[in-house]
């Protein structure tokens, strides 16, 4: 244990600190930032390049599993050659750009993608020392980053020149602009009860357990849980995952966006999608699920990467989860969702959690009463609006002839 | 860039729909096959959009048209058996049936009970099949990706293993023979089949629970391609469709064909006729067809299975005609068949439920956007090989 | 409540992901390559030619070259060439043998209506299916040589049918071998034998001229 | 259900003039048939719809049979059609309808008006047939494309030439193979 160093700051947490200390040491002064962030660079690079390879493979693995089949597993064993397998695939695949297509957009449609998806993993703290990049405003850097991507989609979509590109287009604009919506009310309260914009800030501010047993993480709060789903909708439908998959709906059209696109450039697109599922998911852990925080006490001594791992895997294998089961919305019925359900309800949200803080001095009945206040005001909603999302939608009975 | 009108657009459509056919600045022509993943084989639809709602919409068929009517009054009787399985290539068993009805209406032949028995398994384990099918496509139409359909396919495989052990192959059996069936029912068959179907009726559960109460699945099926009752009787649509629309006519019913009659089974009928309907009525008949399969394997007497006076080879119907139809999986499946006394049929037609349900496909999907129209077109469960023939 | 659909449809595939690891009824895929599926015995894929014996394939076929199967055939995939001399048969009698006959594996679909129809069992469906050519027009065409197969191979592929077709071939030469006996008995002490009996297995009808 | 005979009388009462023949079917099925003239084809065909002891409200089964011309009689194009009745649940009631000759007057009025079912079969008869409906709403050609000429389902249709070599060509098959060499002149297939 180093002396004076907070508890839980073992050695092996601050290894990759202690091991850029000394790479970087072998070089002049003001080199030294340079070369630090550069390695930081590399190190985010390859960390989601390796985790990206590897969804695609698991995301094929876990999807066969619920099909009854064993899915890939004669690359290598188990399958764990599968994404460099497609990798070589991918590159060397024809890279067909139509004649009638607009060349410049065309090129740049998925190297903007990749470019914006990237720039949103600098402000995720991934460990207890492991900040890229620690803005004061790093929220509201992150989420700016983020909405960049449709305008890539976008680019895409009208570049390829395509009747189907160009209705998916349409649709990938009108679902990414509305459940913007919602992805920031669902964070607003989170703001509002840890009062800073910085991420390590909320990380901070979620630290420690209430009885050594249950960790005050947001998620915890009954304004937390109904932010932390309205949140994860929204990220599903921002990274164009399963129920609202609409931009590429291989069913109707064909491959949307991507209808024209083939090769590296096609497996770009997957790249820029995975990515963005990672750093959504990366923003929920830490908004709502308290960062890189352990759940126990007595679980302290395992590093906080780790724990920040163990949770953004988890999100992300509900993503698959997900994936593997629903069918998908109509572009009305999407709309509809955000507009008159999600939006609704972060707001309401808004109202409970600024509730839930100034009611944090209560004496100790009365929390009770806060409670009960507090969940009414999520649940009530939720009831109300629901019934009106699905009036006339449910199993019929059916008369014999 | 201008959007020429191809000729095939400009084809002098019918002006008797709402919209006036001369050419709106912004309505968008897309061409939905016949290579487009969702059409179920090589099937177009010309569909004009105003944004995402279709405005006019034409199926444009004839891309697998191999003239099987021309084949077959070239060929033999028994030739014509075997291009029979290739007609809807999911139930091979129900056209085999229905071709062999026709033939020994055609030519008055008596078929023995244990092959009557036999004929009513193997139809009721195609439609299981079929519509087991159908549930898993339309699932894949809205988007689930393929977990359902493996579901269907999964269970399909045991049927087909069956019918293999039976006919010889999985989905070409060539199996029904004019005046009974090919080969018996090997060994142990008929407990493997019971088997079968005692495991279906928890295999539906589990099925249902996935897809009956998705609230996805009913809002994107529930109210869409609304078909009237009356619409559906004058467009001569038949089989699951029509009883969604809340028509009771079951051939098997109606007909009384083969031994329907001494099997108790129900109808069951929708009551708006929209895509759920279609669904959820499929799945209804598929667990009357379980009823029915438990009480034929139990009841499957032992005896020939061929009548003993049909001739295999040279067989030659007397001058006639005659119209011979069953409820297939998909509908009413009938051939007409003329004969002047030769070996060959003078004229053999196939009447294909597929091809006839689709007349309807553009009143269903007018007013619904594009994602509506591939899951209309799901609903209807057609297959290329019956619609083109 | 508005979720419940979509979390019953979430626990059934998590119930099917977890059956999947141990739970035969949930993971039904055979490796092929390394795991193979018995085939059931009726089982078919293109046809063979069956010869009484396997040192001689080519002298015992059991064929008797009456090209019926030709003519029944729905695709018109087979060629018969019928020999000029004759050669004794299983039961002795001299029969015609094919000179040519080829099966166009690419325009046969497995139908086995030849077997069906052919009244001497001298085709029957094999269960090869792992086939492939190197060249689409001759590569996919059998003669005579890649056709012919023992009898004892029919008899390790189909048991229960081999058997029973055994069974007939048995009694019909019996029925010649006694019809021949008769023959000569009567033959010896009265007038010359009266034509040599039908051939064996049922009373072949005589083939009919092409319709 | 009554059987052709009779209806063949209410019709006769009901369309004094029409001409309505009864065909029998020497078949055992026994399903005989009623030919209609043109002139009154339609009419008759709307009686049968809303007749309230018929109600033949289902049109099950259109098509064509080409009956070229014997020493007996003069060639035609026959469509038949096969009636049910979903709401009474019996039928089948069959009428036919033949042109006039095979060469030029090809047509026959069109039923789709009375029955929606007949649409695309008729387009079908049209295109494999040649059989002209006047009133029907889209008379195009429906399985073989727009610039096809001929009619294939006709007995006399001559199969177009386009031969491939078959490795076992015998009977029929040799002949054509047989006359596209003597057409090209070049020798036998490879």
């Amino acid at each position: 244990m180093i002396p004076g160093a907070p508890t839980g700051d073992t050695l092996l947490e601050r290894a990759p600190v202690l091991l850029r200390d000394w790479l970087v040491g072998f070089l002049p002064g003001p080199a030294r930032w340079a070369a630090g962030s550069l390695l930081m660079i590399v190190a985010i690079l390859a960390v989601f390049g390796t985790l990206f390879a590897f969804l695609t493979l698991a995301e094929r693995k876990i999807l066969a599993r619920v099909q009854n089949r064993p899915g890939p597993n004669r690359t290598g064993w188990f399958g764990l050659l599968q994404p460099f397998a497609d990798g070589v695939k991918m590159l060397t695949k024809e890279d067909i750009v139509p004649r009638a297509a607009d060349p410049v957009l065309h090129f740049l449609a998925p190297v903007a993608l990749i470019a914006f998806s990237l720039l949103t993993f600098a402000v995720i703290p991934y460990g207890r020392h492991l900040v890229p990049v620690d803005l004061d405003s790093s929220i509201l850097y992150f989420f700016a980053a983020g909405t960049a991507t449709e305008l890539a989609v976008f680019m895409a979509g009208w570049a390829s020149h395509n009747k189907f590109a160009l209705l998916a287009a349409m649709r990938a604009l009108a679902q990414l602009i509305s459940y913007e919506l919602p992805l920031l009310l669902s964070v607003v309260p989170v703001v509002l009860a840890t009062g800073t914009l910085s991420a390590t800030g909320v990380v901070a501010a979620q630290s420690g357990w209430k009885w050594d047993l249950v960790p005050r993480w947001v998620v915890f709060t009954p304004w937390g849980a109904a932010g932390f789903v309205i949140f994860m909708i929204s990220a599903l439908a921002e990274s164009n995952r399963s129920p609202f998959d609409l931009p590429e709906a291989e069913s109707e059209l064909i491959a949307g966006h991507l209808t024209e696109y083939s090769g590296f450039k096609y497996a770009l697109f997957f790249m820029a999608e995975y990515f963005g599922m990672c750093a959504l998911s990366g923003m929920a852990v830490t908004l709502f699920l308290g960062g890189w925080h352990a759940p126990l006490p007595l679980l302290e001594f395992i590093p906080s990467y780790v724990w920040f791992a163990v949770k953004l895997l988890a999100l992300l294998l509900g993503f698959i989860w997900i994936r593997a089961t629903l069918p998908r919305l109509r572009i009305d019925q999407l709309t509809r969702l955000a507009w008159k359900f999600l939006v609704p309800l972060a707001l309401v949200n808004l109202a409970t959690a600024a509730f839930w803080s100034l009611s944090a001095p209560w004496p100790g009945p009365l929390q009770l009463l806060r409670w009960a206040v507090a969940l009414g005001l999520v649940a009530g909603p939720f009831l109300l609006l629901s019934r009106g999302l699905t009036a006339g939608l449910r199993p019929r009975v059916y008369r014999y002839a | 860039m201008s959007l020429s009108p191809s000729p095939l657009f400009s084809a002098p459509g019918p002006q008797v729909r709402a919209v006036s056919d001369e050419f709106h600045g912004d309505l968008l022509e897309v061409s939905m096959g016949p290579h487009h993943p969702s059409t179920h084989g090589v099937f177009r639809m010309m569909a004009t959009l105003d944004g995402e709602t279709v405005v006019k919409l034409k199926p444009v068929f004839g891309y697998l048209h191999r003239n099987h009517e021309k084949i077959g009054e070239g060929t033999s009787y028994l030739g014509s058996m075997p291009y029979t399985d290739r007609l809807d290539y999911l139930c091979s068993m129900t056209n085999n049936w229905a071709y062999a009805l026709a033939v020994e209406s055609l030519s008055g032949q008596a078929v023995p009970e244990r092959a009557q028995y036999l004929r009513v398994i193997l139809a009721e384990l195609t439609r299981l099949l079929n519509h087991t099918c159908l549930a898993g496509f339309l699932l894949q139409d809205c988007g689930a990706s393929g977990t359902p359909l493996m579901y269907a396919f999964r269970e399909r495989e045991k049927i087909l293993d069956l019918f293999e052990s039976l006919s010889g192959s999985r989905m070409m059996c060539n199996y029904q023979r004019f005046g009974g069936c090919r080969t018996d029912a090997p060994p142990g068959w008929l407990e493997a089949a019971a088997a079968l179907v005692g495991g279906y009726g928890a295999f539906l559960d589990e099925y249902e629970a996935l897809l009956t109460g998705n609230e996805i699945l009913m809002a994107r099926t529930q109210g869409v391609g609304r078909l009237p009752a009356a619409l559906a009787i004058s467009a001569g649509v038949t089989g699951p469709m029509l009883r969604a629309a809340g028509v009771d006519y079951d051939l098997r019913k109606v007909d009384g064909y083969g031994f329907y009659p001494r099997f108790e089974f129900r109808v069951p009928l929708g009551a708006h006729g929209d895509t759920y309907d279609r669904y959820m009525v499929r799945v209804l008949e598929m667990r009357e067809s379980i009823g029915i399969l438990q009480q034929a394997l139990r009841g499957i007497p032992a005896g020939p299975i061929m009548d003993p006076k049909a001739r295999l080879r040279g067989f030659r119907a007397k001058p006639g005609e005659a119209y011979g139809r069953i409820e297939g999986p998909k509908g009413e499946i009938g051939f007409f068949l003329i004969s002047e006394g030769g070996p060959n049929p003078y004229r053999y037609r196939v009447r294909p439920p597929s091809f006839i349900n689709l007349t309807i496909l553009e009143d269903l999907c007018l007013g619904h956007s594009i994602a509506d129209t591939v899951v209309i077109l799901g609903s209807i469960d057609i297959v290329l090989g019956e619609v083109d023939r | 409540m508005i979720g419940t659909g979509l979390l019953k449809g979430l626990a059934v595939t998590a119930r099917n992901f977890a059956g999947s690891f141990h739970d035969p009824k949930r993971f039904v895929t055979t490796q092929y390559p390394e795991e193979r599926t018995k085939l059931p015995e009726a089982y078919r894929n293109f046809p063979f030619l069956v010869s009484e014996s396997a040192d001689d394939p080519m002298g015992t076929l059991r064929c008797v070259a009456c090209q019926i199967c030709e003519k029944e055939c729905p695709p018109q995939c087979i060629l018969i060439e019928k020999s000029s001399d004759k050669k004794p048969d299983a039961n002795g009698r001299m029969q015609l043998y094919p000179k040519i006959f080829d099966i166009d594996t690419a325009v046969c679909m497995s139908c086995q209506i030849c077997v069906e129809v052919c009244p001497f069992d001298a085709i029957k469906m094999d269960q090869v299916f792992e086939i492939a050519a190197t060249d689409r027009f001759t590569g996919l065409i059998l003669d005579r040589q890649a056709l012919a197969k023992p009898d004892s191979y029919f008899h390790q592929i189909r048991p229960t049918e081999a058997a029973e077709v055994e069974g007939r071939l048995a009694e019909g030469r019996r029925a010649a071998q006694e019809k021949a006996r008769a023959a000569a008995a009567k033959a010896a002490p009265a007038a010359p034998a009266e034509p040599p009996a039908a051939p064996s297995a049922e009373a072949a009808k005589p083939p009919r001229p092409p319709a | 259900m009554e059987s052709a005979a009779q209806i063949r009388e209410r019709l006769v009462a009901a369309f004094p003039g029409a001409s309505v023949e009864v065909v029998v079917n020497p078949g055992p099925a026994a399903q005989d048939s009623l030919l209609l003239g043109p002139d009154r084809a339609r009419a008759i065909a709307e009686f049968l719809r809303d007749d309230p002891v018929l109600r033949l409200d289902f049109c099950s089964n259109v098509t064509g049979v080409d009956w070229p011309a014997r020493e007996a009689r003069p060639g035609c194009l026959e469509v038949v059609y096969h009636l049910y009745s979903m709401a009474r649940k019996h039928g089948p009631v069959i009428l036919r309808q033949r042109t006039a000759d095979r060469a030029d007057q090809v047509s026959v009025p069109s039923l789709t008006p009375v029955w929606r079912s007949c649409e695309f079969q008729e387009r079908e008869v049209f295109d494999l047939f040649g059989v002209v409906f006047p009133g029907h709403p889209d008379l195009r050609r429906i399985l073989m494309w727009d610039g096809f000429k001929d009619h294939p389902l006709r007995k006399d249709y001559v199969e177009p030439d386009d031969y491939e070599w078959e490795p076992t060509a015998h009977g029929e098959v040799l002949a054509k193979a047989r006359r596209h060499q003597a057409a090209a002149g070049e020798g036998p297939g490879p």
